[in-house]
């Protein structure tokens, strides 16, 4: 069975809906302890969502210098899987893995709803299970959510369509974004598509009795098409 | 024209949860021997040059700052 | 710098029996004080001073409401009783809801610190809240706001509503727990004191349920969570100048603000490391620090146990200089945890703490005999019996009576008013009503509560109750809703607090889930009003009869006086929640009508 | 021991939903002539004197700001 590595720092919010949702996918969930450099021998890893370290400095800023982030920017190197989730995204841009960072939602509020969003970008190991140009519904909850990059970077993304997810005003409507992102982005990839950061949060879409859709397990079910095959090829090439 | 700039700070008998966490974080990015901090807010403002004195301590005192937790400082500042 | 030799020790207190006390300041009258000085033979050190103030406050000794309170008890049966495995007299009522589990819940008010500092006040009712949930051994899992503001254009309700909706949502949100109902209601009447009310919900195993008790002799005693600093302790603060006589020198700390800081995160990380010391076992019994901090700590748990406590209070680990021992024993910090703890265990006990790096402090420790004694750098500051501080406050039978007015009041009646009888009034009317700020939507503010966290929650705004899985395997989930309507109680104390209960009940009911338990957070004006101790005592009658009508027993409380802008008292606000069971949440009834065409429509009742 | 203070400030080009909210607030409660106002946070460390400038900057650079969106400046002050 495939491995996912689910991060926790101290303030860490949604490693149990992390979690859950990679078992609902079929995979094993592996707690990943913040302060030991140590990723276990999983296959991916996700920085799920909360307040790390209560992020009252910035969204992210400490918890990026946590041990463990050291092996993760390592790994993501050599092109193992990371997804980032809400402050997940926001630690892998402070780490640098993703470019741009997060601030302060335009309306200066915290904002919690159920959330539309257009996959733009199908090609990423975190993407692949969903059509190009689909709409899934998934909650939004955070307070700095609002992504900024500046202009080159921005062109850069849209020109190598490195945006994965971007807001919706409704299903089927034009974009729009609930925080003032620019060029209504949800979600970015790196430039190999195997490192993806998104504000919403797909763990929370995995069951309607308990989110808004089931629409979120597509990115658990993409990555282990993905880290699945490439661990049949390893077993096949290793003669295991 | 001139610029203005208001500190912020949270009073020194209140906890400040903010500080505290980038004082304790230091040692652990390998940053030693400081021994306190304290995070507040600056603001700068442009106004115009008929705004006075007790007119920029008011604006601070009833709006920028939170009197019942924190101390602010206003300075206009050469542009 | 305070030294050591200024301290107010006991036997300096035995030395200078005529040495005035500013027993006044700290709101205790005159013959509270002389019964302080009958209890302990002598007159209190500041030390004991402090504590006893703040102990025997209303808020602390509910001196004005036991006496009505206790009908509580004596109307609830054996077999009301039944599920019932804490009831009033611990931090929360906890009640058996099957398959070994049990839930816990319970509402708090945070009223007077929400309108001097909205955000900060509002924020630290929530922790405190989640924290006497944690000291019951469970896992907070859910919170809900139950809010009465002013006007809704009032400039002040402008300042409060939005620091308030802020500060639940920032410590809320940053706890991880999700909010999953309450209420924003709008009446002149609260203009100058809103309400801010919070309730938390946790499950443990039944097995795992922990009591406030400090026993067996020779446990540790271990303070751990934040330091502790100067806040909350304005009152005590006179009891630092050299004299009472209000002298402007001095290292006195006249001005210092009463306001509480909250920290989210160190008390998310004081959550964890709670439940991990109790799934290891490492915990004897636990009392969380709210009102009235240390002061309320030591001697809750040195009464409740089997035997004395002694506490060195020069290790408490401190966040201000110079703070003298009776500001320690009443500095209001918050985020900070007692535990008694086995002396075998007190090595894995730390440990833990470290992991989460939350820093943990030997005290003290249980003795034989039955006095609370507290040193500072050897010398004895306190010597009390500590029941006397907890328990044996001063009780009142304050005058009740039934208000003048109140016939006038009920004759009152809307007969004159006009009525809406053309199609174009009756749509207006419904316009009106629907933009009304007391019926328009909540959304502005139940969306900046996090809802989702935890992935548990199966019904949350805008539904009747909120719902949450406790049990991922079995589907066992509870139900919670809270409910007043002032303007009833107002009218009729003890028939309107009958309908909030019935609201509550049918709120809960509605989703599925079966009505077990109640809890309430009774708001009202000043006990000293003959009027306000009536509408208090119908009020009280009327919610404990209704449980007796409907079975579920009251398992908890608050009280809340002195609600009042100038000497005119809000609306009677007996909040009360109702919780209920449900086996398996995927048989909830979710809220609104028409999912399918064609369903049809029923009206129940009359 | 010094005292060092550190202001970091949006960068002039990144939005600043704060400062904008501050600025528009203003003239509703009666203020004028303020024309722009920028939000930013204010850190005051105390270090020892062993803490040199180097030292002092790449705290500030690494950790107190993020340079992606933010501006700093570094200052010692008089105790
Ligand atoms: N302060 C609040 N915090 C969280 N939820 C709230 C709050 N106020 C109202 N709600 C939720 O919004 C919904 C509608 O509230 P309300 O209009 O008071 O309902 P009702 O009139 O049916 O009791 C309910 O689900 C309620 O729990």
């Amino acid at each position: 069975m495939s491995r996912i590595g689910v991060i926790i720092f101290p303030g860490t919010l949604d490693d149990v809906d992390a979690a859950r949702a990679v078992r609902h996918a079929g995979a094993e969930a592996v707690a990943l302890w913040h302060a030991d450099a140590d990723l276990r021998g999983v296959d991916a890893v996700v920085v799920p969502g909360g307040f790390s370290y209560g992020d009252y400095l910035r969204a992210g800023a400490i918890a990026r210098f946590a041990p463990v982030m050291g092996e993760v920017v390592a790994a993501a190197k050599r092109g193992m899987p990371v997804l980032g989730i809400c402050n997940g995204f926001q630690v892998l841009c402070e780490a640098g893995l993703l470019p741009g960072a997060l601030t302060r939602n335009a309306s200066l509020h915290f904002v919690c709803r159920d959330q539309w969003l257009r996959v733009e970008n199908t090609a990423t190991v975190w993407s692949t299970r969903f059509e190009p140009g689909a709409e899934i519904l998934v909650p939004l909850k955070s307070g700095e959510g609002c992504y900024v990059a500046d202009q080159h970077t921005l062109d850069e993304l849209e020109g190598e369509g490195r945006v994965v997810f971007r807001y919706l005003l409704d299903s089927g409507g034009g974009t729009g974004s609930p925080n003032g992102s620019r060029n209504d982005i949800a979600g970015i990839t790196d430039a190999r598509g195997r490192v993806v950061g998104l504000m919403p949060h797909p763990e929370h879409a995995i069951d309607p009795l308990t989110g808004p859709t089931d629409d979120g397990l597509g990115l658990f079910l993409s990555v282990l098409d993905a880290v699945g095959a490439a661990g049949a090829l390893a077993e096949a090439v290793s003669g295991r | 024209m001139a610029r203005v700039v208001v500190d912020v700070m949270p009073k020194p008998e209140i906890l400040d949860p903010q500080g505290q966490a980038v004082a304790k974080a230091l040692p652990r990015l390998g940053f030693e021997g400081v021994t306190s901090v304290r995070q507040g807010k600056r603001f700068e403002l442009e106004v115009d040059d008929a705004v006075d004195d007790a007119t920029l301590a008011k604006i601070a005192e009833t709006f920028l700052a939170n009197p019942v937790i924190e101390d602010w400082v206003v300075r206009r500042v050469e542009p | 710098m305070t030294s050591i030799q200024q301290i107010d020790t006991v036997e300096h207190a035995a030395a200078t029996r005529d040495h005035p006390q500013p027993y006044r300041e700290l709101g205790l009258k005159d013959d509270e004080y002389q019964r302080i000085r009958d209890i302990l033979g002598r007159r209190p050190t500041d030390a004991e001073l402090a504590m006893y103030s703040v102990m025997w406050s209303e808020h602390c000794s509910y001196k004005s409401s036991k006496v009505h309170l206790r009908y509580f008890g004596e109307t609830t049966t054996p077999q009301m009783r039944e599920k019932m495995l804490a009831g009033i007299g611990e931090n929360a009522g906890v009640v058996d809801v099957g398959d070994g589990w049990a839930v816990t819940f319970k509402v708090e008010s945070h009223n007077h610190p929400s309108y001097v500092e909205p955000y900060q006040g509002a924020a630290t009712g929530v922790g405190g809240i989640v924290r006497d949930i944690l000291a019951m051994g469970a896992r907070p899992l859910a919170v809900m706001d139950p809010l009465r503001f002013g006007p809704a254009d009032a400039p002040d309700t402008r300042r409060v509503l939005p620091g308030v909706v802020a500060g639940i949502g920032g410590y809320g949100n940053c706890l991880g727990l999700p909010n999953i109902g309450g209420e924003v209601v709008f009446d002149p009447s609260y203009a100058g004191n809103p309400l801010v009310n919070a309730l938390c919900v946790g499950a443990m195993r039944v097995e795992d349920l922990h009591l406030a008790h400090a026993t067996g002799v020779g446990n540790k005693i271990i303070l751990f969570g934040a330091r502790t600093g100067l806040d909350g302790i304005g009152g005590v603060s006179v009891l630092a100048s050299d004299t009472f006589s209000g002298e402007e020198t001095g290292p006195g700390r006249k001005k210092l603000p009463s306001v509480q800081v909250g920290d989210p995160f160190t008390e998310k990380v004081l959550i964890e490391c709670c439940l991990e010391l109790f799934r290891e076992g490492l915990v004897v019994g636990i009392q969380d620090l709210g009102g009235a901090g240390l002061s309320c700590a030591t001697s809750e748990l040195a009464s409740a146990g089997d035997g004395g406590m002694r506490v060195e209070l020069d290790r408490v680990p401190l966040r201000a200089e110079g703070m003298t021992p009776a500001e320690i024993l009443s500095s209001e910090s918050q985020e900070r945890m007692c535990a008694v703890v086995r002396p075998s265990d007190v090595d894995a006990f730390m440990r833990v703490c470290d992991r989460w790096e939350v820093t943990a402090t030997e005290i003290g420790e249980v003795t034989e005999g039955d006095r609370l004694v507290i040193t500072w750098h050897g010398e004895t500051v306190v010597d009390v019996p500590p029941r006397t501080v907890a328990h044996q406050g001063p009780v009142y039978r304050r005058p009740v009576q039934r208000p003048t007015d109140q016939d006038a009041l009920r004759a009152n009646i809307p007969d004159a008013l006009p009525r809406p009888s053309t199609p174009d009034d009756l749509r207006d009317t419904v316009l009106r009503m629907a933009a009304s700020p007391n019926l328009c939507s909540r959304r502005w503010v139940t969306q900046q509560y996090d809802h989702y966290v935890r992935g548990g929650t199966v019904l949350a705004q805008p539904a009747d109750a909120g719902m949450i899985r406790i049990d991922e395997t079995t589907g066992r989930g509870v139900a919670v809703s809270t409910d007043c309507n002032g303007r009833y109680v107002r009218l009729d104390p003890y028939a309107g607090t009958q309908l909030a209960l019935a609201e509550a009940y049918r709120n809960v009911a509605v989703t599925g889930a079966t009505p077990v338990a109640v809890t309430n957070c009774l708001n009202f004006g000043s006990p000293e009003d003959p009027g306000v101790m009536w509408q208090f005592e119908q009020a009280v009658r009327g919610l404990a009869d209704g449980c007796v009508a409907l079975g579920i027993p009251v398992t908890g409380g608050n009280v809340s006086f002195y609600n009042q802008t100038g000497s005119t008292a809000i609306l009677p606000t007996p909040v009360v929640g109702v919780l209920g069971v449900i086996d398996d949440v995927r048989r909830r009834i979710p809220t609104g009508i028409g999912g399918q065409a064609g369903d049809a429509l029923l009206l129940l009742g009359e």
